[in-house]
Protein backbone atom coordinates (compact mmCIF):
# COMPACT_ATOMS: atom_id res chain seq x y z
CA UNK A 1 0.00 0.00 0.00
CA UNK A 2 2.61 2.03 -0.08
CA UNK A 3 3.05 4.39 -2.41
CA UNK A 4 6.07 6.08 -5.02
CA UNK A 5 6.28 9.42 -4.57
CA UNK A 6 5.33 10.32 -7.94
CA UNK A 7 2.14 7.97 -8.07
CA UNK A 8 -1.14 8.68 -6.88
CA UNK A 9 -3.68 5.96 -5.75
CA UNK A 10 -6.98 5.15 -7.30
CA UNK A 11 -9.53 3.83 -4.91
CA UNK A 12 -12.89 2.07 -6.19
CA UNK A 13 -15.64 1.00 -4.22
CA UNK A 14 -18.46 -1.57 -4.39
CA UNK A 15 -19.84 -1.86 -7.85
CA UNK A 16 -17.52 0.95 -9.45
CA UNK A 17 -14.77 -1.53 -8.22
CA UNK A 18 -16.55 -4.41 -10.15
CA UNK A 19 -16.67 -2.74 -13.45
CA UNK A 20 -12.67 -1.67 -13.04
CA UNK A 21 -12.36 -5.40 -11.68
CA UNK A 22 -9.60 -3.27 -9.30
CA UNK A 23 -10.21 -1.85 -5.69
CA UNK A 24 -7.21 -0.04 -6.00
CA UNK A 25 -5.02 1.47 -9.24
CA UNK A 26 -1.28 3.11 -9.08
CA UNK A 27 -0.86 6.00 -11.88
CA UNK A 28 2.49 7.58 -11.96
CA UNK A 29 2.16 11.17 -12.63
CA UNK A 30 3.73 12.72 -15.83
CA UNK A 31 3.27 16.13 -15.15
CA UNK A 32 0.31 18.66 -13.51
CA UNK A 33 -3.17 16.41 -13.78
CA UNK A 34 -6.73 17.78 -12.45
CA UNK A 35 -9.29 14.97 -10.96
CA UNK A 36 -11.42 15.74 -14.54
CA UNK A 37 -8.29 14.68 -16.94
CA UNK A 38 -7.95 11.46 -14.44
CA UNK A 39 -11.88 10.81 -14.76
CA UNK A 40 -11.58 10.42 -18.29
CA UNK A 41 -8.03 8.49 -18.76
CA UNK A 42 -10.27 6.18 -16.51
CA UNK A 43 -13.24 6.37 -18.64
CA UNK A 44 -11.04 5.55 -22.00
CA UNK A 45 -9.77 2.78 -20.17
CA UNK A 46 -12.46 1.42 -18.49
CA UNK A 47 -15.92 1.82 -20.64
CA UNK A 48 -18.35 -0.27 -18.16
CA UNK A 49 -16.83 2.60 -15.41
CA UNK A 50 -18.00 5.52 -18.46
CA UNK A 51 -21.20 4.23 -18.61
CA UNK A 52 -21.93 4.96 -15.33
CA UNK A 53 -20.27 8.25 -14.61
CA UNK A 54 -22.94 10.82 -14.42
CA UNK A 55 -23.54 8.56 -11.23
CA UNK A 56 -20.04 8.49 -9.95
CA UNK A 57 -18.76 10.85 -7.02
CA UNK A 58 -15.16 11.34 -6.16
CA UNK A 59 -12.71 12.22 -3.14
CA UNK A 60 -9.44 13.87 -2.80
CA UNK A 61 -7.78 12.30 0.06
CA UNK A 62 -10.76 11.81 1.89
CA UNK A 63 -12.66 14.69 0.76
CA UNK A 64 -15.50 14.99 -2.05
CA UNK A 65 -13.59 17.08 -4.93
CA UNK A 66 -14.20 19.08 -7.88
CA UNK A 67 -13.23 18.00 -11.43
CA UNK A 68 -11.00 21.39 -11.64
CA UNK A 69 -9.19 20.26 -8.20
CA UNK A 70 -5.30 19.94 -8.89
CA UNK A 71 -3.57 16.73 -8.48
CA UNK A 72 -0.67 16.48 -6.81
CA UNK A 73 1.93 12.92 -6.31
CA UNK A 74 0.90 11.46 -2.97
CA UNK A 75 -3.01 12.23 -3.35
CA UNK A 76 -5.42 9.15 -2.84
CA UNK A 77 -8.72 9.53 -5.19
CA UNK A 78 -11.91 7.19 -4.77
CA UNK A 79 -13.95 6.77 -7.12
CA UNK A 80 -17.60 6.63 -5.21
CA UNK A 81 -20.50 5.08 -6.20
CA UNK A 82 -23.88 6.09 -4.95
CA UNK A 83 -23.83 5.49 -1.35
CA UNK A 84 -25.99 3.37 1.05
CA UNK A 85 -25.42 3.17 4.69
CA UNK A 86 -27.85 3.38 7.17
CA UNK B 1 -18.83 8.29 20.31
CA UNK B 2 -18.14 8.29 16.54
CA UNK B 3 -17.27 4.63 15.34
CA UNK B 4 -17.76 2.06 12.56
CA UNK B 5 -17.86 -1.37 14.01
CA UNK B 6 -17.63 -4.90 12.87
CA UNK B 7 -18.95 -6.43 16.06
CA UNK B 8 -22.92 -6.22 16.85
CA UNK B 9 -23.98 -2.43 17.96
CA UNK B 10 -25.09 -2.07 21.24
CA UNK B 11 -27.87 0.08 21.50
CA UNK B 12 -27.87 0.66 25.30
CA UNK B 13 -23.95 1.95 25.40
CA UNK B 14 -24.55 4.28 22.74
CA UNK B 15 -27.49 5.90 25.33
CA UNK B 16 -25.26 5.99 27.57
CA UNK B 17 -22.97 8.17 26.18
CA UNK B 18 -25.24 10.89 24.97
CA UNK B 19 -27.33 10.73 28.61
CA UNK B 20 -26.71 14.03 30.45
CA UNK B 21 -28.75 15.65 32.93
CA UNK B 22 -29.34 19.08 30.44
CA UNK B 23 -31.24 16.68 28.28
CA UNK B 24 -34.60 16.34 28.73
CA UNK B 25 -34.82 13.94 25.35
CA UNK B 26 -32.87 11.37 23.69
CA UNK B 27 -34.12 10.41 20.94
CA UNK B 28 -32.35 6.97 19.58
CA UNK B 29 -32.54 6.09 15.78
CA UNK B 30 -31.75 2.59 14.31
CA UNK B 31 -31.65 0.82 10.88
CA UNK B 32 -32.50 -2.76 11.06
CA UNK B 33 -31.75 -5.40 8.20
CA UNK B 34 -35.65 -5.63 6.57
CA UNK B 35 -36.65 -8.90 5.36
CA UNK B 36 -38.89 -8.22 2.09
CA UNK B 37 -38.30 -4.86 0.14
CA UNK B 38 -40.50 -4.62 -2.45
CA UNK B 39 -41.37 -7.97 -2.33
CA UNK B 40 -37.91 -9.41 -3.02
CA UNK B 41 -37.24 -11.45 -0.03
CA UNK B 42 -33.64 -10.71 1.93
CA UNK B 43 -31.35 -13.71 3.02
CA UNK B 44 -28.48 -11.42 4.48
CA UNK B 45 -26.78 -8.22 4.04
CA UNK B 46 -22.72 -6.70 3.78
CA UNK B 47 -21.93 -3.55 4.13
CA UNK B 48 -18.67 -2.13 3.19
CA UNK B 49 -17.01 1.10 3.54
CA UNK B 50 -13.99 3.36 2.70
CA UNK B 51 -13.34 2.95 5.81
CA UNK B 52 -11.15 6.35 6.58
CA UNK B 53 -13.30 8.57 4.85
CA UNK B 54 -16.37 7.21 6.44
CA UNK B 55 -14.89 8.12 9.54
CA UNK B 56 -14.00 11.07 8.99
CA UNK B 57 -17.11 12.23 7.36
CA UNK B 58 -19.04 10.97 10.19
CA UNK B 59 -17.08 13.27 12.42
CA UNK B 60 -17.57 15.80 9.98
CA UNK B 61 -21.55 15.22 10.29
CA UNK B 62 -21.44 15.20 14.08
CA UNK B 63 -19.58 19.03 14.10
CA UNK B 64 -22.37 20.10 11.26
CA UNK B 65 -25.24 19.11 13.36
CA UNK B 66 -23.99 20.35 16.46
CA UNK B 67 -23.67 23.87 14.39
CA UNK B 68 -26.94 23.72 13.17
CA UNK B 69 -29.00 22.40 16.33
CA UNK B 70 -28.94 23.05 19.77
CA UNK B 71 -27.76 19.26 20.87
CA UNK B 72 -26.63 18.13 23.87
CA UNK B 73 -24.62 14.75 22.53
CA UNK B 74 -24.71 12.59 19.34
CA UNK B 75 -23.24 9.50 19.00
CA UNK B 76 -23.12 7.54 15.74
CA UNK B 77 -22.28 3.80 15.05
CA UNK B 78 -22.29 2.00 11.99
CA UNK B 79 -22.25 -1.35 11.69
CA UNK B 80 -19.89 -3.13 8.68
CA UNK B 81 -19.49 -6.82 7.46
CA UNK B 82 -22.58 -9.53 6.87
CA UNK B 83 -25.78 -8.75 9.09
CA UNK B 84 -28.15 -10.81 9.33
CA UNK B 85 -32.33 -10.47 9.31
CA UNK B 86 -32.72 -8.06 12.15
CA UNK B 87 -29.60 -6.86 13.37
CA UNK B 88 -28.85 -2.58 13.64
CA UNK B 89 -27.12 -1.45 10.63
CA UNK B 90 -26.78 2.19 12.29
CA UNK B 91 -27.62 3.36 15.08
CA UNK B 92 -28.04 7.53 15.95
CA UNK B 93 -28.60 9.05 19.02
CA UNK B 94 -29.09 12.42 20.28
CA UNK B 95 -30.11 14.33 23.54
CA UNK B 96 -31.53 18.01 23.62
CA UNK B 97 -33.14 20.26 26.04
CA UNK B 98 -36.22 20.21 24.35
CA UNK B 99 -37.60 17.12 22.32
CA UNK B 100 -38.27 19.04 18.87
CA UNK B 101 -34.95 19.93 18.26
CA UNK B 102 -33.70 16.05 18.72
CA UNK B 103 -36.25 14.85 16.05
CA UNK B 104 -35.13 17.19 13.53
CA UNK B 105 -31.18 16.57 14.11
CA UNK B 106 -32.02 13.12 14.30
CA UNK B 107 -33.80 13.36 11.28
CA UNK B 108 -31.34 15.39 9.62
CA UNK B 109 -28.73 12.95 10.96
CA UNK B 110 -29.54 10.20 9.11
CA UNK B 111 -31.02 11.65 6.05
CA UNK B 112 -27.62 13.25 5.30
CA UNK B 113 -25.56 9.82 6.53
CA UNK B 114 -27.39 8.28 3.72
CA UNK B 115 -26.60 10.65 1.44
CA UNK B 116 -22.65 11.75 1.87
CA UNK B 117 -21.07 8.83 3.80
CA UNK B 118 -19.60 6.54 1.73
CA UNK B 119 -20.49 3.13 2.75
CA UNK B 120 -22.29 0.82 0.52
CA UNK B 121 -24.82 -2.39 1.32
CA UNK B 122 -24.16 -5.34 -0.78
CA UNK B 123 -28.26 -7.08 -0.66
CA UNK B 124 -28.20 -10.85 -0.47
CA UNK B 125 -31.37 -12.14 -1.50
CA UNK B 126 -32.89 -16.04 -0.54
CA UNK B 127 -32.86 -16.36 -4.74
CA UNK B 128 -29.18 -16.38 -4.65
CA UNK B 129 -28.40 -13.11 -6.30
CA UNK B 130 -26.34 -10.46 -4.89
CA UNK B 131 -26.50 -6.93 -5.52
CA UNK B 132 -24.67 -3.42 -4.67
CA UNK B 133 -27.13 -1.03 -3.77
CA UNK B 134 -26.55 2.18 -5.56
CA UNK B 135 -29.72 4.42 -5.59
CA UNK B 136 -30.29 5.63 -9.17
CA UNK B 137 -28.19 3.28 -10.89
CA UNK B 138 -29.20 0.72 -12.49
CA UNK B 139 -28.55 -2.73 -10.69
CA UNK B 140 -28.09 -4.89 -13.82
CA UNK B 141 -26.12 -2.37 -15.82
CA UNK B 142 -23.47 -2.83 -13.07
CA UNK B 143 -23.91 -6.97 -12.35
CA UNK B 144 -23.64 -7.70 -16.29
CA UNK B 145 -19.90 -6.68 -16.26
CA UNK B 146 -18.95 -8.38 -13.44
CA UNK B 147 -15.16 -8.73 -14.35
CA UNK B 148 -14.40 -10.90 -11.59
CA UNK B 149 -13.09 -8.69 -8.72
CA UNK B 150 -10.08 -9.30 -6.23
CA UNK B 151 -7.81 -11.64 -8.76
CA UNK B 152 -8.02 -8.28 -10.44
CA UNK B 153 -7.41 -6.51 -7.02
CA UNK B 154 -4.36 -4.64 -5.88
CA UNK B 155 -1.81 -6.78 -8.82
CA UNK B 156 -3.44 -4.20 -11.36
CA UNK B 157 -1.40 -1.02 -11.93
CA UNK B 158 -1.61 1.38 -15.03
CA UNK B 159 1.12 3.49 -16.00
CA UNK B 160 -1.46 6.75 -17.79
CA UNK B 161 -0.24 9.48 -20.07
CA UNK B 162 -1.01 13.24 -18.89
CA UNK B 163 -3.87 14.63 -21.05
CA UNK B 164 -3.64 18.52 -21.53
CA UNK B 165 -1.26 20.14 -19.17
CA UNK C 1 -45.23 -2.82 26.01
CA UNK C 2 -47.32 -0.76 27.16
CA UNK C 3 -46.88 -0.09 30.94
CA UNK C 4 -46.65 1.96 33.98
CA UNK C 5 -44.06 1.15 36.23
CA UNK C 6 -42.30 2.53 39.38
CA UNK C 7 -38.73 0.56 38.67
CA UNK C 8 -36.49 1.97 36.31
CA UNK C 9 -37.15 2.36 32.50
CA UNK C 10 -34.86 -0.79 30.69
CA UNK C 11 -34.58 0.91 27.21
CA UNK C 12 -32.99 -2.12 25.59
CA UNK C 13 -35.67 -4.41 27.17
CA UNK C 14 -38.53 -1.84 25.28
CA UNK C 15 -36.05 -2.03 21.85
CA UNK C 16 -36.29 -5.97 22.27
CA UNK C 17 -39.89 -5.62 22.53
CA UNK C 18 -40.65 -4.35 18.82
CA UNK C 19 -38.04 -6.06 17.42
CA UNK C 20 -38.82 -7.55 13.93
CA UNK C 21 -37.96 -8.92 10.43
CA UNK C 22 -40.71 -6.63 8.84
CA UNK C 23 -38.86 -3.71 10.26
CA UNK C 24 -35.99 -1.61 8.90
CA UNK C 25 -36.13 1.39 11.37
CA UNK C 26 -36.92 1.84 14.87
CA UNK C 27 -37.08 5.01 16.59
CA UNK C 28 -36.73 5.67 20.46
CA UNK C 29 -37.84 8.51 22.22
CA UNK C 30 -36.93 8.81 25.96
CA UNK C 31 -37.39 11.35 28.26
CA UNK C 32 -34.87 12.43 30.63
CA UNK C 33 -35.39 14.29 33.87
CA UNK C 34 -33.53 17.95 33.38
CA UNK C 35 -31.75 19.59 35.66
CA UNK C 36 -32.04 23.18 34.61
CA UNK C 37 -35.76 24.85 33.70
CA UNK C 38 -35.71 27.94 32.20
CA UNK C 39 -32.84 28.74 34.73
CA UNK C 40 -34.54 26.89 37.63
CA UNK C 41 -32.92 24.20 39.46
CA UNK C 42 -34.32 20.91 39.63
CA UNK C 43 -33.51 18.39 42.69
CA UNK C 44 -35.94 15.67 41.30
CA UNK C 45 -39.32 15.20 39.81
CA UNK C 46 -42.33 13.37 41.33
CA UNK C 47 -44.79 11.50 39.14
CA UNK C 48 -48.59 10.51 39.70
CA UNK C 49 -50.89 8.95 37.73
CA UNK C 50 -54.39 8.29 37.24
CA UNK C 51 -53.55 4.51 36.94
CA UNK C 52 -56.32 2.59 35.48
CA UNK C 53 -57.21 5.52 33.14
CA UNK C 54 -53.54 5.94 31.94
CA UNK C 55 -53.08 2.23 31.14
CA UNK C 56 -55.97 2.26 29.24
CA UNK C 57 -56.12 5.74 27.06
CA UNK C 58 -52.22 4.42 26.76
CA UNK C 59 -53.48 0.83 25.22
CA UNK C 60 -56.24 3.74 22.77
CA UNK C 61 -53.27 5.79 22.09
CA UNK C 62 -50.98 2.16 20.36
CA UNK C 63 -54.45 1.65 19.08
CA UNK C 64 -54.67 4.95 17.40
CA UNK C 65 -51.28 5.07 16.06
CA UNK C 66 -51.52 1.93 14.54
CA UNK C 67 -54.67 3.07 12.62
CA UNK C 68 -52.97 5.90 11.13
CA UNK C 69 -49.37 4.77 10.43
CA UNK C 70 -47.56 2.09 9.14
CA UNK C 71 -46.09 0.80 11.58
CA UNK C 72 -45.01 -2.77 12.83
CA UNK C 73 -44.71 -2.57 16.60
CA UNK C 74 -45.37 0.01 19.49
CA UNK C 75 -44.17 0.06 22.92
CA UNK C 76 -44.71 2.42 25.63
CA UNK C 77 -43.21 2.48 29.39
CA UNK C 78 -44.00 5.65 31.66
CA UNK C 79 -42.28 5.90 34.77
CA UNK C 80 -44.09 7.04 37.91
CA UNK C 81 -43.00 7.94 41.51
CA UNK C 82 -39.55 9.54 42.14
CA UNK C 83 -36.96 10.42 39.77
CA UNK C 84 -33.31 11.50 39.65
CA UNK C 85 -31.79 13.93 37.43
CA UNK C 86 -30.68 11.89 34.10
CA UNK C 87 -33.82 9.11 34.63
CA UNK C 88 -35.92 8.35 32.24
CA UNK C 89 -39.80 9.06 32.87
CA UNK C 90 -41.02 7.74 29.61
CA UNK C 91 -39.95 5.47 26.71
CA UNK C 92 -41.50 5.27 23.59
CA UNK C 93 -40.08 2.73 20.79
CA UNK C 94 -41.55 2.67 17.06
CA UNK C 95 -40.96 0.01 14.39
CA UNK C 96 -41.53 0.38 11.07
CA UNK C 97 -40.51 -0.75 7.45
CA UNK C 98 -39.42 2.70 6.52
CA UNK C 99 -37.77 5.73 8.87
CA UNK C 100 -40.38 8.61 7.69
CA UNK C 101 -43.59 6.61 9.45
CA UNK C 102 -41.50 5.56 12.54
CA UNK C 103 -40.50 9.21 12.92
CA UNK C 104 -43.84 10.74 12.40
CA UNK C 105 -45.75 7.87 14.36
CA UNK C 106 -42.89 8.69 17.54
CA UNK C 107 -43.64 12.30 17.44
CA UNK C 108 -47.16 11.59 17.41
CA UNK C 109 -47.12 9.08 19.95
CA UNK C 110 -45.28 11.41 22.46
CA UNK C 111 -46.91 14.77 21.95
CA UNK C 112 -50.33 13.13 22.47
CA UNK C 113 -49.30 11.62 25.08
CA UNK C 114 -48.36 14.82 26.72
CA UNK C 115 -51.70 15.73 25.72
CA UNK C 116 -53.97 13.72 26.87
CA UNK C 117 -52.54 10.80 29.38
CA UNK C 118 -53.45 11.72 32.89
CA UNK C 119 -49.96 11.41 34.52
CA UNK C 120 -48.74 14.39 36.30
CA UNK C 121 -45.27 15.76 36.95
CA UNK C 122 -44.79 17.90 40.36
CA UNK C 123 -41.23 19.64 39.99
CA UNK C 124 -38.77 19.38 43.23
CA UNK C 125 -36.64 22.46 42.98
CA UNK C 126 -33.43 22.68 44.74
CA UNK C 127 -34.83 25.69 46.46
CA UNK C 128 -37.09 23.44 48.32
CA UNK C 129 -40.26 24.11 46.18
CA UNK C 130 -42.12 21.99 45.17
CA UNK C 131 -44.77 22.52 42.16
CA UNK C 132 -47.32 20.83 40.00
CA UNK C 133 -46.53 20.94 36.39
CA UNK C 134 -50.10 22.08 34.82
CA UNK C 135 -49.88 23.40 31.25
CA UNK C 136 -51.78 26.97 31.57
CA UNK C 137 -52.62 27.17 34.80
CA UNK C 138 -50.64 29.36 37.45
CA UNK C 139 -48.93 27.18 39.59
CA UNK C 140 -49.32 30.66 42.01
CA UNK C 141 -52.68 29.85 42.30
CA UNK C 142 -52.43 26.77 42.80
CA UNK C 143 -50.07 26.37 45.27
CA UNK C 144 -51.56 29.29 47.42
CA UNK C 145 -54.44 27.37 48.08
CA UNK C 146 -52.90 24.19 49.39
CA UNK C 147 -55.39 22.89 52.46
CA UNK C 148 -53.08 19.94 53.53
CA UNK C 149 -54.05 17.21 51.51
CA UNK C 150 -54.07 13.61 52.77
CA UNK C 151 -55.61 14.23 55.91
CA UNK C 152 -58.66 14.98 54.25
CA UNK C 153 -58.37 12.36 51.34
CA UNK C 154 -60.59 9.82 51.61
CA UNK C 155 -61.85 10.92 54.94
CA UNK C 156 -64.11 13.39 53.50
CA UNK C 157 -67.66 12.79 52.06
CA UNK C 158 -70.45 14.85 51.14
CA UNK C 159 -74.26 14.51 50.16
CA UNK C 160 -74.49 16.60 47.47
CA UNK C 161 -78.07 17.52 46.61
CA UNK C 162 -79.47 17.13 42.48
CA UNK C 163 -79.42 20.36 41.03
CA UNK C 164 -82.65 20.78 38.07
CA UNK C 165 -83.80 17.06 37.31
CA UNK D 1 -62.84 1.91 48.13
CA UNK D 2 -66.08 -0.21 47.55
CA UNK D 3 -69.36 2.16 46.43
CA UNK D 4 -72.63 1.79 47.32
CA UNK D 5 -75.08 0.99 45.23
CA UNK D 6 -76.76 4.59 44.86
CA UNK D 7 -73.43 6.60 44.85
CA UNK D 8 -70.76 7.77 42.63
CA UNK D 9 -66.76 8.48 42.95
CA UNK D 10 -65.07 11.61 42.46
CA UNK D 11 -61.42 10.91 42.23
CA UNK D 12 -58.78 14.59 42.24
CA UNK D 13 -55.77 14.38 41.04
CA UNK D 14 -52.37 16.46 41.31
CA UNK D 15 -53.05 20.24 41.79
CA UNK D 16 -56.94 19.26 41.50
CA UNK D 17 -56.87 17.06 45.02
CA UNK D 18 -54.70 20.36 46.99
CA UNK D 19 -57.57 22.28 45.76
CA UNK D 20 -60.31 20.00 47.00
CA UNK D 21 -58.08 18.76 49.57
CA UNK D 22 -59.18 15.59 49.19
CA UNK D 23 -58.06 12.64 46.49
CA UNK D 24 -61.41 11.45 46.27
CA UNK D 25 -65.01 12.40 47.34
CA UNK D 26 -68.26 9.79 47.17
CA UNK D 27 -71.28 11.10 46.58
CA UNK D 28 -75.16 9.62 46.92
CA UNK D 29 -77.32 10.50 44.07
CA UNK D 30 -80.40 11.96 45.16
CA UNK D 31 -81.78 11.22 41.18
CA UNK D 32 -80.68 11.91 37.53
CA UNK D 33 -77.72 14.07 37.18
CA UNK D 34 -75.50 14.99 34.42
CA UNK D 35 -71.50 15.88 34.70
CA UNK D 36 -72.27 19.49 34.11
CA UNK D 37 -74.61 19.44 37.07
CA UNK D 38 -72.18 17.67 39.57
CA UNK D 39 -69.30 20.17 38.57
CA UNK D 40 -71.86 23.09 39.72
CA UNK D 41 -72.28 21.30 42.79
CA UNK D 42 -68.37 20.73 43.41
CA UNK D 43 -67.58 24.29 42.54
CA UNK D 44 -69.68 25.88 44.79
CA UNK D 45 -68.62 23.81 47.88
CA UNK D 46 -64.90 24.05 46.70
CA UNK D 47 -64.22 27.72 45.18
CA UNK D 48 -60.58 27.18 44.90
CA UNK D 49 -61.60 24.78 42.63
CA UNK D 50 -63.93 26.61 41.24
CA UNK D 51 -61.38 29.33 39.90
CA UNK D 52 -59.59 26.99 38.34
CA UNK D 53 -62.59 25.32 36.08
CA UNK D 54 -61.61 26.29 32.92
CA UNK D 55 -58.05 24.39 32.80
CA UNK D 56 -59.88 20.81 34.05
CA UNK D 57 -61.29 18.30 32.43
CA UNK D 58 -63.27 15.59 33.47
CA UNK D 59 -63.89 11.85 32.58
CA UNK D 60 -66.46 9.32 33.49
CA UNK D 61 -65.64 5.69 34.24
CA UNK D 62 -61.91 6.60 32.59
CA UNK D 63 -62.48 8.15 29.35
CA UNK D 64 -63.35 11.94 28.76
CA UNK D 65 -66.78 13.05 28.99
CA UNK D 66 -68.54 15.89 27.67
CA UNK D 67 -70.66 17.71 30.31
CA UNK D 68 -73.92 16.80 29.17
CA UNK D 69 -72.90 12.95 30.07
CA UNK D 70 -75.57 11.42 32.51
CA UNK D 71 -73.98 9.73 35.42
CA UNK D 72 -75.09 6.65 36.99
CA UNK D 73 -74.96 5.26 40.21
CA UNK D 74 -71.40 3.54 40.40
CA UNK D 75 -69.81 5.65 37.91
CA UNK D 76 -66.33 6.94 38.78
CA UNK D 77 -65.98 10.39 37.87
CA UNK D 78 -62.15 12.08 37.38
CA UNK D 79 -60.92 15.38 37.67
CA UNK D 80 -58.40 16.25 35.54
CA UNK D 81 -56.18 18.93 35.83
CA UNK D 82 -53.86 20.25 32.68
CA UNK D 83 -51.62 16.71 32.15
CA UNK D 84 -47.94 16.49 32.61
CA UNK D 85 -46.76 13.33 31.56
CA UNK D 86 -43.94 12.48 29.32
Amino acid sequence: MTAAADTVSILFFAAAADLVGAERLQLSLAGPLTLAELQQTLFREYPPLAAQAKFLMWAVNEQYAAAQTKLQAGDTIACIPPVSGG
Amino acid sequence: MIQLTHAAIDPAALLESVSDNQAGAVLLFLGTVREFTAGEQTSHLNYTAYESMAQSSLLQLEQEAAEQYDIVRIGIVHRLGELSLGEVSVAIAVSSAHRATAYECSRWLIDTLKQRIPIWKQEHYTDGRVEWQHPGMDPNAVAGSLPGLNQAADALRSNLPKEQA
